[in-house]
């Protein structure tokens, strides 16, 4: 992007940051929303328990592990681009491109590593594709990832077509591999693919918290152009960021085809809002520089738990969508509702002044 | 697939037998308060509203309780928390309408593991004999391909082109059929079936393949929409396309609802399903039945409430199944008769 | 040092005549429809073209609103659950209440006032990012949709003739449809140049605090933004359902991705400050173009989504080249008049 | 005087959380005249403009307009009442064409309360022949030069037929000629009872120009007087507080071996066949009008842009093409000429933007923690005599001159080799000014090297060792500090004869 009059920075002075703690220092308010989240998580966790008598089930934490483990290895990645004021929609078809890939070389009698090598490879092709039209062709990563959100899916249908691999008369897939969506680690009610999201979870943390790319990813999310003359080089990150983001959605497209022991060219589909409502609920900002890994984490831990608490109380999809939305609308309101309130005050004042005179 | 059809066809006779026995083939044996999951497509699709009420109707009349659970979009993972909640629930019974027919294999398995049993309808699962489950055939898989194959030969004199609008591409049930479909058009060397496209169950884009392919195939005669969105799309572009109308057929599966107003004015002939209430009532004293002891293997029986038939289980498709009945084929004549 | 006039700078006719994006994206769908229609004469016949435009006519309708939206640097992604939404709304009341037919498009608008109402409140009073504002009301009033829904279906027969002619209808062989969003376009394109009022959405989205400097109504201006964006997309919902003559829960599920994609296609800066609903809908109709052509040229039906893919992002591209080719000949024609 | 004053505020106050923007802030402004707001940085001079323009609210204070007391709610309010702003960051809508950003929310209408586009040209048009200059009032903003966006922000304002007329710095990019110009319109707009409001730091400006000075100093009023009645020397002593030192503070060194070795720098219709360098323990200049390209000469030695031709050699090692990482390694550092947008990360922490550069020496074990981010920014802090809060605070809530402390912080923990500094004193006041050619001069007596951008001739002349004059991206001179003089620079700079009159 060029330096033209109106940069990223303004943007951001006029719609998130010119309200409330725009001029707090990060730490402060990330850990204001962090500790909501946790007051949250505490809330749904003993409302759950009170109302649902199985979630104190053990198989609930096995549940919620299956359930949304591989959607949060997505959200972590996805941190990151946000984070530097990208976005990528294309995740959950990357992950079912990358499924169908596994899919159609085991149906073909390769061998299952090697399916899952050319997976992986086809998410970094993917993500490098992102990566390039959005750092190098400095296309808006909006518009870029919609593109190949239809583009990976597509392809995902031109491997599969119809086909449900394994098919009747196929090889199933190894078994000590799909037990991960059957059997949590031994001894726990923790699932692989939960142990595989917090392993992750913490190695991200410390790359964003606590090392210089994370606080180089902040400065670009903030403002790319002062970023750059820091010697970060901005659109290299971008470019492999998008990469990441690729490689861990074939990475979640691999753990999908295991837990569920098959694999069909759909699978994972509209899974790319859901992503990005875990991330933004986490307290990312959507405008990039602003968020922690410790965010997200409650925020998988919210989601997830309240998924598994409604869907035992049957209550409907429906309503649990309008949970999802409302969350989302709080995780926004929220850290804005005290400056709203202050300005309305302010407002009801000055009109109280303006009419005796 | 193939062990459990050999499994199930050797032991069918004995235990056939022993069910005859133990069950005595007796509504009445069936258990009170049974607990039975529903889980559908989704918790939208009018048709799976419909079967589903027609669960909760049999279970009701056998003393148990029905909980519809599932997603709001037609995937597997939103059908996923439905099954882990009817294992924590410790339900009897699961009856579902797999969005994905191997995806949930593993989950299923694990529920029947617990003693669930698992019975499937509208769209079957293929997960061999992990889990072992018995399948509501809304009508003979192959019977619905071939008949409406026929049904479509009859009114286009068994000749010229043809194409399918079918759902999405994955979607199991329709290409069974289509399956069939194929098979059967050997039958008629003069259709040839040029294309198929996949409406993906939206009305847009249904419209939009469905003028692309009248386009890209002007000598079409015939179109077979066997799925309830892309019928009557199609039929609602035909009524207002009176010149295509005159040239191309249609027919397929469709709701007789959805589709009187098409085929009192004369712009579809007939088309074919089934009562999708009546499937979910059968799959409901079905499930009912396995839940209260009745083995789940060929030759089983079941008794149906007011279907006022008794069931037989039977090794078709190398799946153990049972089968509804003929499809209804609606026209002119009987449309009125059905408000489903 | 003469003034320098910015369109002789760089480039010559071809650029300029390039630089109205309108008139690329119209170069592109000509070319879409020539290639097509050298493959396949019958892609220009009348039907295919009707479906053309009106396959485009909601998409290109939702569009609009968004265009507005999006030039003030905001997103609404709640127009498909809105339009499905109101779609059904005006369904239930035909059914099951019998309301006249014109009141059917007032209720369907007013829902979408509603929303729009609602959306603009929460980003303008709150202050907050409209993406995830309107990214929750999608599901919120999907939701919503859905609890009234209950799985109910809203059939042909429910909705009176008079109605549904406005889906169908043509008038000198182009859709009533087509007329009546080509109309909205021309008012909303004719507005966006010609009022102070739409002139501020565009400073709002070049730069916001420069707009607050120079005494712009922010607030009001992106709530107004917002509320015709609501509103187009209830009316569109009422459209939707004369269209298609049946809803469910399902009505524009997916739809906030595609007008995205429609309206960056159609040259609107995702960031804000420039891009026409001329342009928008161009864009719509350049999809629903592409859509179409690749069923009519026979291409397999597993390819379509991936060609769109590839095509949508050749897309974006071009335009991204064209808009750096633009500011390359504006650098260039800068400093040139420089006094020294 | 005895004509009432058409504009009075008194007593204005303004806070940012802790921070007292305006303490007690007070201006009167008599028809007809030119008026000077001079102060330091951070005085609370754009503050007290915000205050008139109705951006900002003040927490208390009046505000008289013709004898009547207002309060305005907003922008539109104080544009109502006749009062024009140019701000000092220019705000542009660089997606309109240049005539709508001139009337933006004021558009001539016509028929239907339509735009009057034609109407609209033809009035911007007159407005650029007042101001002489030409630029294409149909064009769009996006792609003007910083002097070119400045011109429009004044015929933004010109075009108001406002009562009171107030400029924030708006010098600060123009050219001589153009500054002229626009001292020619001030008068115009002076004869026909305007009240105009000049702010700038160039005192010599108010001389120019302006009848009455007010000073400000911390956010108060100090003192209003007639040009006339006050000496430069006496308007700095009121601004600072206290004396000052030498503002051109010069250290004789003796240049040592060539840090910078710049050879045929070539970017397309930028710059062409650049080549000179920098020994370590000198100052060189590069001069020239703004445009001159010397910013993108600049950019592209330290690597934030890629060049089209030529080598670039620090200490005798070449520097990959566009590599700016590579730059810093070799020991380069560049303060950029625009400290907002290129040279800090305004939301960050005065900490955090100190210790960006600086990430892999502030590594333990590959991880960076805030306590050490802290720690080198008190160190520079204090040897910069930094004026903040607290070190976590975001640079926005700094003053301008401070906030280049921040990025001259933020470059000189790296102990570069060679210090690439573009405008170091922009927008910044005398006092501060003296301070940052102390530490340039402190900096090459250690034999550090320093290619200087500067727009200001007495700070080119003032501190360096040779000058390298640009005109259109070609050198035009190199004169040794003996040869340069304002004479023989802005005859290379222009290519012709100038009379410099200021
Ligand atoms: N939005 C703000 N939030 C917090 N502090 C602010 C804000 N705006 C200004 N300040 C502080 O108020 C003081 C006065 O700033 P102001 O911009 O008015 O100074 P100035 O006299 O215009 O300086 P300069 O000559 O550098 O432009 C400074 O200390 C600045 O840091
Ligand atoms: N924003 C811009 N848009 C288009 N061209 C620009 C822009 N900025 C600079 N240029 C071009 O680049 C060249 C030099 O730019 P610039 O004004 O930065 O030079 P400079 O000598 O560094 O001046 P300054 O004193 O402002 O630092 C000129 O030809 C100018 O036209
Ligand atoms: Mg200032
Ligand atoms: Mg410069």
């Amino acid at each position: 992007m060029s330096s033209d009059l109106a940069t990223p920075a303004t943007r951001k002075d006029a719609s998130a940051a010119k309200s409330s703690g725009a001029r707090e220092p990060v730490w402060r308010r990330a850990a204001r929303w962090e500790t909501g989240l946790v007051a949250v998580l505490i809330g749904v966790l003993l409302w759950a328990s009170i109302k649902s008598p199985t979630f104190t089930d053990p198989s609930t934490a096995f549940y919620f592990g299956v359930n949304t483990g591989y959607i949060a290895v997505m959200a972590l990645p996805m941190t990151f681009v946000v984070m530097t004021g990208e976005i990528d929609l294309s995740v959950a078809s990357m992950l079912g491109l990358s499924a169908s890939m596994v899919g159609y070389l085991w149906h073909h009698g390769w061998n299952i590593w090697a399916a899952f090598a050319v997976a992986l490879l086809v998410g970094v092709v993917g993500g490098a594709l992102n990566g390039v039209l959005v750092a190098r062709f400095g296309l808006p990563s909006i518009a870029v990832t919609i593109g190949t959100l239809t583009l990976f899916r597509g392809l995902a249908e031109v491997l599969l077509g119809s086909l449900t691999i394994p098919t009747i008369g196929d090889r199933q897939f190894p078994q000590w591999l799909t037990n991960i969506g059957v059997n949590s680690i031994p001894g726990t009610q923790v699932s692989w693919s939960m142990l595989i999201f917090i392993v992750l979870a913490v190695i991200f943390g410390v790359v964003l918290h606590l090392m210089p790319l994370g606080r180089a990813m902040v400065a670009v999310g903030l403002q790319p152009e002062a970023a750059q003359f820091a010697g970060i080089r901005v659109k290299r990150m971008k470019f492999w960021l998008f990469v990441l983001s690729g490689l861990m959605s074939a990475f979640a497209g691999i753990l999908v085809t295991l837990q569920q022991a098959s694999v069909s060219y759909n699978v994972g589909n509209g899974l790319e809002l859901t992503v990005v409502a875990i991330v933004l609920f986490g307290g990312v900002s959507i405008f990039g520089g602003r968020g922690t890994i410790l965010g997200v984490v409650l925020s998988v831990a919210i989601v997830g738990s309240l998924q598994m608490a409604l869907t035992q109380l049957n209550v409907s999809s429906d309503k649990q969508n309008i949970v999802t939305g409302v969350l989302l609308l709080i995780s926004v309101i929220v850290p804005n509702g005290g400056e709203a309130l202050r300005r309305a005050r302010e407002f009801v004042r000055r009109r109280a002044a303006h009419e005796p005179g | 697939g193939s062990t459990s059809n050999k499994n199930g066809g050797s032991s069918s006779n004995p235990a056939g037998g022993s069910a005859g026995s133990s069950s005595g083939g007796a509504s009445g044996a069936v258990k009170q308060g049974l607990k039975v999951y529903f889980i559908p497509k989704d918790t939208q699709n009018p048709y799976e509203v419909l079967a589903d009420k027609g669960g909760q109707k049999a279970l009701s009349e056998l003393g148990g309780s029905v909980t519809v659970s599932s997603g709001t979009t037609d995937t597997a993972a939103a059908q996923q928390p439905s099954i882990q909640a009817a294992i924590q629930a410790h339900a009897d019974a699961i009856v579902i309408a797999a969005n994905d027919p191997a995806a949930l294999c593993p989950s299923l398995n694990t529920a029947a593991r617990q003693g669930i049993q698992i019975v499937a309808f509208d769209s079957d699962i293929q997960c061999g004999s992990n889990p072992n489950h018995l399948f509501i055939n809304q009508a003979d898989t192959k019977t619905i391909g071939t008949s409406e194959v026929d049904l479509l030969a009859k009114q286009i004199n068994s000749q010229g082109e043809i194409a399918i609008l079918s759902a999405a591409a994955s979607a199991t049930n329709q290409n069974a059929w289509i399956k069939y479909m194929k098979e059967q058009l050997k039958k008629y060397p003069k259709m040839k079936l040029v294309s198929t496209v996949y409406g993906n169950d939206d009305p847009a884009t249904s419209l939009t393949v469905l003028q692309g392919l009248l386009s890209a195939y002007p000598n079409l005669k015939g179109i077979i929409s066997p799925t309830t969105v892309g019928i009557s799309t199609a039929a609602q572009y035909l009524d207002t396309h009176k010149d295509v109308a005159k040239r191309v057929t249609l027919t397929g599966l469709g709701l007789p609802s959805e589709m009187r107003k098409y085929v009192t004015d004369g712009t579809v002939q007939s088309f074919e399903l089934w009562n999708p209430s009546d499937l979910g009532y059968l799959a409901g004293y079905a499930a009912a039945s396995l839940a209260s002891g009745t083995p789940m293997q060929a030759g089983s029986t079941f008794q149906s409430g007011s279907l006022n038939k008794t069931y037989t289980m039977q090794q078709g498709d190398g799946e153990l199944s049972v089968v509804l009945g003929p499809p209804t084929v609606f026209d002119k004549t009987n449309i009125d008769q059905f408000n489903f | 040092m003469s003034a320098v006039t910015v369109p002789k700078a760089d480039g010559g006719v071809v650029l300029t005549l390039l630089r109205a994006r309108e008139i690329g994206i119209a170069l592109l769908i000509a070319l879409v429809v020539l290639v097509t229609a050298l493959h396949n004469s019958h892609f220009v016949d009348s039907n295919s073209v009707q479906q053309l435009l009106s396959g485009a006519a909601l998409i290109a309708l939702l569009g609009v609103g968004e265009t507005l939206v999006i030039i003030t640097r905001n997103v609404d992604l709640s127009v498909g659950s809105v339009l499905g939404l109101s779609a059904y709304v005006v369904g239930d009341l035909f059914k099951y209440h019998h309301i006249p037919v014109w009141s059917g498009f007032v209720i369907g608008t007013l829902v979408g006032v509603a929303a729009g109402t609602l959306n603009g409140f929460i980003v303008t009073a709150l202050r907050v990012p409209s993406l995830v504002v309107t990214l929750g009301m999608l599901y919120v009033i999907r939701g919503i949709d859905g609890v009234i829904v209950n799985g109910d279906r809203i059939d042909p027969e429910s909705i009176p003739n008079a109605f549904t002619a406005v889906g169908y209808r043509t008038l000198f062989g182009i859709p009533w449809l087509a007329i009546i969003v080509a109309v909205l376009v021309a008012v909303a394109g004719f507005a966006m140049r010609s009022f102070r009022a739409s002139r501020d959405l565009y400073a709002i989205g070049s730069n916001p605090d420069a707009a607050a400097l120079a005494g712009v109504p922010i607030q009001r201006r992106v709530f107004s933004a917002f509320l015709i964006s609501g509103t187009l997309a209830g009316f569109a919902g009422a459209l939707f359902l004369a269209l298609h003559t049946q809803i469910d829960n399902s009505g524009g599920i997916g739809y906030e991705l595609s007008v995205v994609a429609a309206v960056v296609v159609g040259g609107v800066a995702i960031f804000g400050g420039s891009g026409t609903v001329v342009g928008a809908a161009l864009g719509a109709l350049l999809l629903n173009t592409i859509n179409q052509a690749l069923v009519a040229s026979r291409i397999s039906a597993f390819w379509n989504q991936a060609i769109a893919g590839a095509l949508l992002l050749a897309a974006i591209a071009f335009d991204r080249w064209l808009s750096l080719r633009v500011t390359k000949s504006l650098r260039s024609a800068e400093g040139a008049h420089r006094e020294l | 005087m005895a004509t009432p004053a058409r504009l009075v505020l008194e007593g204005a106050t303004k806070r940012f959380g802790s921070v007292v923007a305006l303490g007690e802030g007070a201006i009167t402004l008599y028809p007809g005249e030119a008026h000077a707001l001079v102060g330091e940085n951070g005085a609370g001079k754009s503050t007290l403009v915000k205050i008139l323009g109705g951006v900002y609210r003040p927490d208390s204070g009046t505000l008289t307009i013709d004898g009547t007391p207002v309060e305005f709610g907003g922008p539109a309010d104080a544009q109502a009442a006749g009062v024009a702003i140019i701000y000092q960051e220019p705000s542009l809508f660089p997606d309109l064409t240049v005539a709508e950003n001139i009337f933006m929310g004021r558009q001539p209408l016509g028929t239907w309360r339509r735009i009057d586009r034609r109407a609209m040209e033809r009035r911007s048009r007159e407005i650029f022949t007042r101001l002489g200059v030409q630029l294409d009032p149909s064009r769009p903003a996006r792609g003007l030069s910083v002097a070119d966006q400045q011109i429009v922000e004044i015929a933004k304002a010109l075009s108001f037929n406002a009562q009171v007329f107030v400029m924030d710095e708006p010098t600060a990019a123009l050219t001589t000629v153009e500054v002229l110009r626009l001292f020619d319109v001030i008068k115009t707009l002076r004869e026909h009872g305007t009240a105009v409001l000049f702010i700038s730091h160039r005192l010599e400006e108010v001389y120019a120009c302006c009848q009455r000075v007010t000073i400000m100093r911390d956010g108060r009023f100090v003192r209003s007087v007639g040009v006339a009645e006050i000496s430069i020397d006496e308007i700095i002593r009121s601004m600072v507080g206290r004396d000052l030192e030498a503002l051109f503070p010069k250290t004789e060194t003796a240049p040592d071996e060539v840090v910078l070795d710049v050879q045929g720098l070539t970017t397309e219709g930028v710059f062409h066949d650049i080549s000179f360098s920098v020994r370590a323990g000198e100052i060189v200049a590069l001069a020239g009008l703004v445009g001159a390209g010397r910013s993108e000469v600049a950019r592209a030695i330290f690597g934030v842009d890629r060049r089209d031709a030529g080598t670039v050699r620090v200490s005798g090692r070449a520097l990959a093409n566009g590599d700016a990482r590579a730059a810093m390694a070799a020991g380069v550092a560049l303060v950029p000429e625009d400290r907002r947008q290129q040279g800090l990360v305004m939301d960050l922490g005065i900490d955090q933007n100190v210790a960006l550069a600086s990430m892999a020496k502030l590594r333990r074990g590959g991880l960076i923690f805030r306590s050490s981010e802290r720690k080198l920014a008190a160190t520079w802090a204090e040897r910069l005599q930094l004026k903040y809060g607290r070190l976590r605070n975001p640079v926005s809530t700094l003053s301008g001159g401070n906030q280049q402390k921040v990025v001259l912080g933020k470059w000189l923990a790296r102990a570069p080799r060679l210090l690439i500094i573009d405008e170091p004193t922009r927008g910044i006041d005398v006092g501060t000014k003296a301070e940052v050619h102390r530490i340039l001069d402190g900096l090459v007596s250690e034999g550090t090297a320093v290619l200087m951008i500067s727009s200001e001739l007495p700070e080119v002349l003032g501190m360096a060792d040779r000058v390298i004059v640009l005109r259109e991206g070609r050198i035009t001179a190199e004169l040794s500090r003996a040869e340069a003089d304002e004479n023989s620079i802005m005859r290379a700079a222009t290519g012709q004869n100038a009379e410099i009159a200021v």
